[in-house]
């Protein structure tokens, strides 16, 4: 059982900061401490606040939680765990799969921002490490930005993909979600699910919540094009056996 | 500070920007778009939607046919105004219902209905110019604290929360409002209307929003005793008719750029370059500064590569501005601290790229965004590479400082991101108000040399691009690796020939 | 009723960050993510994880509040209410009084931080307000720093002094608490509480703690030595009347 | 970056600076301390608490009678030594347990009691040399980063936590470890024994210690192929013990001033002086590289104020330090930045300050000090004010580089503080590293301007101390505002004129 460390061990020291919408005040200092009490932490010290707009007050917080969670036996899946380079992972699909597999990538939704999945696919790849295209056994399609869930699904449909990678960068109101869930449901009414790999990504994405959401992996924030090529090519045997 | 810089290469930079210019400005001249015309529309008083709430102007232009569009809808606007003795808002409305048609006023006088537009066109430059004596009245009243002028945004997608979030950070110190706009709002061929209480990432552009928008900062404004400047995007498929309607509403700056959308949003070239100089014309008039887009040459490659890039945009924005009849004073020109912040003297680079523009632009207010590029979820670190831009600025003397926020890979800033923001800025740009002043860059020493790579890297490009004309540069992929064919993008079916008989009374008025 | 104000009235968002002993990896995220659920938050976002040491890791964290508090109903305590100049002051004490007032200051226990309470005394005063030295109306003495709780209430007792100002600056390990206790157990000891008006200060000092102790007031970061003048006289009045 | 500075006045600053020290010096070599003394035992070997927990070193001293002791201990230690054979330590403990008494002995002669104090003092000299070649050569094996050294404090008052904490400081960039004292050490006339878990805002200083930290440090050094240092504080009551411990535990560096003591922690002149100058002597012989507190003028008092008294400091500093026979490259002077973050150009005044030092002592190891007075619970904003001080040192050259953390005036820090500040340190020194070599203060700017007014103030306050005498001057509060009378303050009584017949076999060996 861990908890955070300050300067001790279990310590639990956390810093906090936040707004209040009130005029700044001793008293909206006070009300900041027992909100924070309220929130369950102990030896809560205020040890900044102050009128930010006229009925707006910041703060910043030191006290200690007395949470724990433990560590050792929380099972947390990791797509990750072994590193490959790109021969090794070329060379496992060419014996193993025996053919390339195709990928086909997208920014999905209204969502913009295709530096992120262009990261993973493009040649040049990310902080020196290549991107899918520059593969020899994939076989690559980015569909770019903006690419409605329905255009990607007739895709993977007609373009026989066999692994399909969704990104989502805006995440306000929980768009990424709605997006990301949308693209899941309807591979399902079209039976194409069990066909895919399925993977989505962004900088909120983390494995667990992939698993929630109906995904077989999720990619975060750092994420490396190798990171996922082996995630695929490891699971594309999987299937093969 | 002061760079020696080689002054010569500067006057060939300028001269390949007006050769770029020539031919697209006469292309510009030869041509108009369905937004201009309701730009002119909207300048004459149409407003409002129609039952299926598409805005007035656009349902009278579409409703024009395309020999009647090639001479400018302002003639025809004019016949219906005589014969009707209608105001131009009742007129139009009536229109956009079908209770009238254009076409049933074909026999009224071509001369008369020019007089009769005209008399409304000197209404609305009136209005125009009071607006801009107002600002500039207001600006004596309550003067604006020196430049750096710290910008900040809003953008919460409601109208109403916006206003609760830009009059705190006036509060807090901001003396530049941007209401960041809806994402996807430059793609649409109209203007939404009303006050409106969602957008996705950023708040709908439309006149009662500027309006709502503008009476909160006037109001902050004399209760702060410094006057509150508002902004907004004149960019995308509506770029002149958001610059008549910042106008009217006494916007003080929009962001416009004369590329941009072509590179960034795909918008159809021909398009942008003619929405692009009314646009700019009416700002010229009303006396808003424009902000030029250079940045994201940076926020989408790699911004030491860039530099050169950047620049010559300046120059074409530039140039393309004084055609539009826009004083130096009014042309904001973009630029970017988006250098990789675990580069080796990256901060070297940035002042001399800063710096640079500082010199070569002297009269212009430089427009300086702050990092989001190599912004992480780390708003410790963030908040500290933000510093450096801050410092970046005050020493070189930028005018327009966008305040970077720590929480800038995180989420659209929160009130508190904002107040943390004002007061980095603040802090820095008050212990090293003078430090820019005092000090000389080494002579050859890195930061000078660095500058004056980026100029002749410059001037080698914009010779390209005037070798090339500008349209096949672009088309060539010449500007942030992006191809666009001339032809092609959004909004093309919207550009269209003058006829010879093309009048529009604002352009006349405006020359 | 009112929350923390991320950008919109009762979103409830907290910024958060913390040490975790482990090495990093995606799960130590995902434990920081459930350590911060457990403490009661919702829309748990770690934003940043990464390695600080070989055996630590660092962690930034958004999410929301559901707790509120009754700011309105809140009754805090506070000695600041209005502000008075020195003139003011002198004036009140000369005509309601008609005597010095005398101040005894002095940082107790083995606190060597006298800057604090220098600033409310020394003639010199703090940003630009004049410490309490400079009155007509107070004679003040400053004991210093590292002044032992017996010594200081054998001066209130020989001196016979009217107020008293204890300052800690040091509360590592509760020090504070514990020495501001130990005077005021010795005043009551020694019958002399309810001789002396009672006052504590020092960056963590708030007017509630302060109360909770025992003392009549107490006055935290920032404090104007005219504020402390101002209770000061006001509170002398009372007793006179 | 250089400044262009009156050399002149430099050279009689540092002529002021020797008359100074002159009759400070010739009253250091007619006295000596208990301190010196006990530090003499600790060197020959001896150690150890007796039965009531006082050092074996403080009880063998008060043992001696005030005729004896004004011959030094070295001479009565030799004659126990010869007639009981004994090896120093052992020696030691049955004095100290009054198994015997060093009255016995006084018939041994003279000279043999002092070859066999030589022996040991030789023996001495010889671990202290070892342990300097050994540093040498983990320094080439393991080669620190290139200055400014990244130094982290560690405060937990636990020395097995501090260990950890040192350890990870180590692990995220730091390069000096330095142990805060407990609160209160410096007043202590004797050093604690063992391994200390219980000190209070920070860990008691004892060889045990010292020689655990040392351990972790040396693992962790040769795990991440750098060479990580350790300092602690020969300071107080107990400098040249301390300094004693230091060179057997091989430290690298020790807080030692020639004057701290006396004006911020009430120690006698007289003993402060003869303390400082044999520790420096053993500082000198063991490559010690000393620390002076200059910062400490800084954070009591108005710091744009205290400039011209820094600089005197670190002048005087300098003159004792080369009486003592350190070589320059040992003297760590002292600076801080201390300046209100909210005034206008403080930045500018900062620079100037730390750039003046740079220039002054060319070939010292300078130390600057981060900011902490004007830190307040806003981790934020002190960040910032942490960037611009790390700024300045990575512009200015500065050796010895304390990292400023954020909770500075929240609490002792925390180790997640420790790596933000360390990569604030970092960041900034990476992105601006050769900002000071690109720029030229600007002839007559206010950087210059604000150096060479130091430096004019500074020379002025010199001739004065150097007319009055350093011991009248200080009498009448010349330094710090604080006045101290020359037989006033802590220690006073551990001062004695030495006899005639005085020996100190370290003094004679390593002048
Ligand atoms: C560059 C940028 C832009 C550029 C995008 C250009 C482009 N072609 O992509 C432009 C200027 C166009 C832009 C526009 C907007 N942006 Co923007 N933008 C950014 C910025 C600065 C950087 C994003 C980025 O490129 N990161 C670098 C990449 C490499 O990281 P990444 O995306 O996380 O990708 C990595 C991993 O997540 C993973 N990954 C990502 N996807 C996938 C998918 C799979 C399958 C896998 C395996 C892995 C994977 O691998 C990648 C490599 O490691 C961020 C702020 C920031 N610093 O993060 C804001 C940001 C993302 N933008 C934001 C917003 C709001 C907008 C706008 C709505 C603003 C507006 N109103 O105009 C528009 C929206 C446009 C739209 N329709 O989406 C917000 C989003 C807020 C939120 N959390 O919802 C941010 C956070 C800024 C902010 N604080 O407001 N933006
Ligand atoms: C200057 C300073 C010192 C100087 C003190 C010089 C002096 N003569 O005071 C020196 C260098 C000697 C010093 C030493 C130490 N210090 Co110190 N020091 C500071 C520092 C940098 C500034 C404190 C200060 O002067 N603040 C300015 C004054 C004006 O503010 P203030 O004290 O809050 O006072 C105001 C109010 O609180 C109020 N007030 C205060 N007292 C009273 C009393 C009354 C009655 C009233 C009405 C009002 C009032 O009014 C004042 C004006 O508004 C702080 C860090 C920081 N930035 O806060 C660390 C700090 C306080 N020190 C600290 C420590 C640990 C030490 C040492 C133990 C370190 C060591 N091991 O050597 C020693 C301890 C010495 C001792 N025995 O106490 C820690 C305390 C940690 C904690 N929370 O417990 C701090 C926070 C630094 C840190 N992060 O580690 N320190
Ligand atoms: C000139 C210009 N216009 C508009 C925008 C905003 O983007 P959008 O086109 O989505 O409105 C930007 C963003 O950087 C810009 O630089
Ligand atoms: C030279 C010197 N010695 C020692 C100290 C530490 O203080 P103390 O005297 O409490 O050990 C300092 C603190 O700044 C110092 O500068």
């Amino acid at each position: 059982m861990i908890k955070p460390y300050g300067d001790t061990l279990n310590d639990g020291k956390v810093q906090l900061s936040f707004t209040l919408p009130i005029p700044w005040s001793e008293a909206a200092d006070e009300a900041a401490r027992q909100l924070v009490v309220k929130m369950g932490f102990a030896d809560v010290q205020v040890v900044e606040g102050r009128a930010v707009a006229e009925n707006f007050s910041f703060f910043i917080v030191y006290a200690s939680t007395p949470q724990t969670i433990d560590f050792e036996s929380l099972a947390i899946p990791s797509v990750k765990t072994h590193k490959m380079t790109m021969d090794e992972i070329d060379a496992l699909i060419e014996e193993r799969v025996g053919r390339k597999i195709r990928v086909a990538g997208a920014c999905i939704g209204t969502d913009a921002h295709t530096v992120g999945i262009d990261a993973i696919l493009n040649m040049k790849g990310y902080q020196g490490d290549y991107g899918l295209e520059r593969y020899k056994m994939f076989e690559t399609f980015n569909r770019g930005s903006q690419v409605a869930v329905e255009d990607l699904v007739r895709f993977t449909k007609e373009k026989k993909i066999d692994a399909l990678l969704a990104s989502q960068v805006v995440t306000q109101k929980g768009s990424d979600v709605k997006n990301f869930t949308a693209l899941v449901e309807l591979l399902e009414a079209e039976s194409l699910r069990d066909n895919v790999i399925l993977c989505c990504g962004g900088p909120r994405m983390t494995s667990l919540l992939a698993t929630e959401l109906g995904y077989d992996a999720g990619f975060g924030r750092g994420t490396l094009p190798s990171e996922v090529a082996a995630f695929i090519a490891t699971r594309m045997v999987h299937r093969v056996d | 500070m002061e760079l020696q810089i080689d002054r010569k290469a500067v006057t060939r930079c300028r001269k390949s920007a007006a050769a770029i210019a020539d031919p697209v400005q006469a292309f510009i001249e030869r041509h108009s778009t369905v937004s201009v015309e309701r730009s002119v529309l909207r300048l004459l008083g149409v407003d409002g939607v129609d039952a299926d709430g598409a805005p007035v102007p656009n349902a009278i232009v579409e409703s024009l046919e395309a020999g009647e569009l090639a001479r400018g809808v302002a003639v025809t606007f004019g016949r219906a105004l005589v014969k009707t003795g209608l105001e131009p808002n009742a007129l139009g409305e009536r229109i956009a219902s079908g209770a009238l048609k254009l076409a049933e006023f074909r026999d009224v006088p071509k001369d008369t209905a020019r007089d009769a537009v005209t008399g409304h066109a000197r209404k609305a430059l009136e209005r125009l110019r009071t607006s801009r004596d107002e600002r500039h009245e207001l600006l004596q009243r309550f003067p604006q604290l020196p430049p750096p002028l710290l910008y900040m945004i809003v953008a919460t997608g409601n109208i109403y929360e916006d206003r609760t979030a830009a009059v705190a950070a006036a509060e807090a110190g901001a003396q530049i409002i941007a209401v960041i706009r809806s994402t996807g709002q430059s793609l649409l061929d109209f203007v939404p209307y009303g006050p409106t209480t969602e957008g996705f990432g950023g708040t709908y552009a439309t006149q009662a929003n500027f309006a709502i928008m503008r009476a909160a900062l006037d109001e902050v404004s004399r209760r702060l005793g410094r006057y509150v400047m508002l902004t907004n995007y004149a960019s995308g498929l509506c770029m002149p008719e958001i610059a008549a309607m910042a106008a009217l509403e006494r916007l003080d700056m929009l962001l416009n750029d004369s590329m941009y959308g072509i590179l960034f949003r795909d918008i159809n070239m021909k398009r942008t370059f003619v929405d692009q100089h009314f646009s700019r014309k009416l700002n010229a008039a009303s006396g808003i500064i424009i902000n030029t887009g250079e940045d994201n040459y940076l926020t989408t490659a790699d911004a030491v590569e860039q530099a050169p890039a950047v620049l010559a945009s300046q120059f074409i924005n530039e140039e393309l501005a004084h055609r539009a009849g826009m004083p130096d004073r009014q042309i904001g020109l973009g630029d970017a601290y988006e250098i990789d912040p675990n580069l080796e003297d990256g901060f070297l680079l940035e002042v001399a790229q800063a710096q640079l523009a500082r010199q070569i632009f002297p009269n212009s207010p430089l427009k300086y965004m702050p990092p989001t590029k190599h912004m992480t979820g780390d708003i410790f670190k963030g908040h500290l590479v933000d510093a450096m831009f801050n410092l970046t600025s005050v020493m070189t003397g930028q005018t327009i400082h966008l305040c970077g926020i720590l929480t800038e890979a995180i989420h659209t800033p929160f009130l508190g991101d904002r107040a943390l923001s004002l007061e980095n800025a603040r802090y820095i740009m008050k212990t090293a108000r003078h430090f820019g002043e005092d000090i000389v860059p080494k002579p050859g020493g890195r930061i000078e040399a660095r500058a004056n790579d980026v100029l002749s890297e410059c001037e080698i490009l914009l010779e390209r691009v005037a070798a090339r004309g500008l349209m096949q540069a672009i088309e060539a992929g010449t500007f942030a690796d992006v191809k666009r064919s001339p032809d092609g993008g959004r909004g093309f079916e919207g550009v269209f020939a003058r006829g010879t008989d093309y009048w529009n009374p604002f352009e006349e008025m405006l020359s």
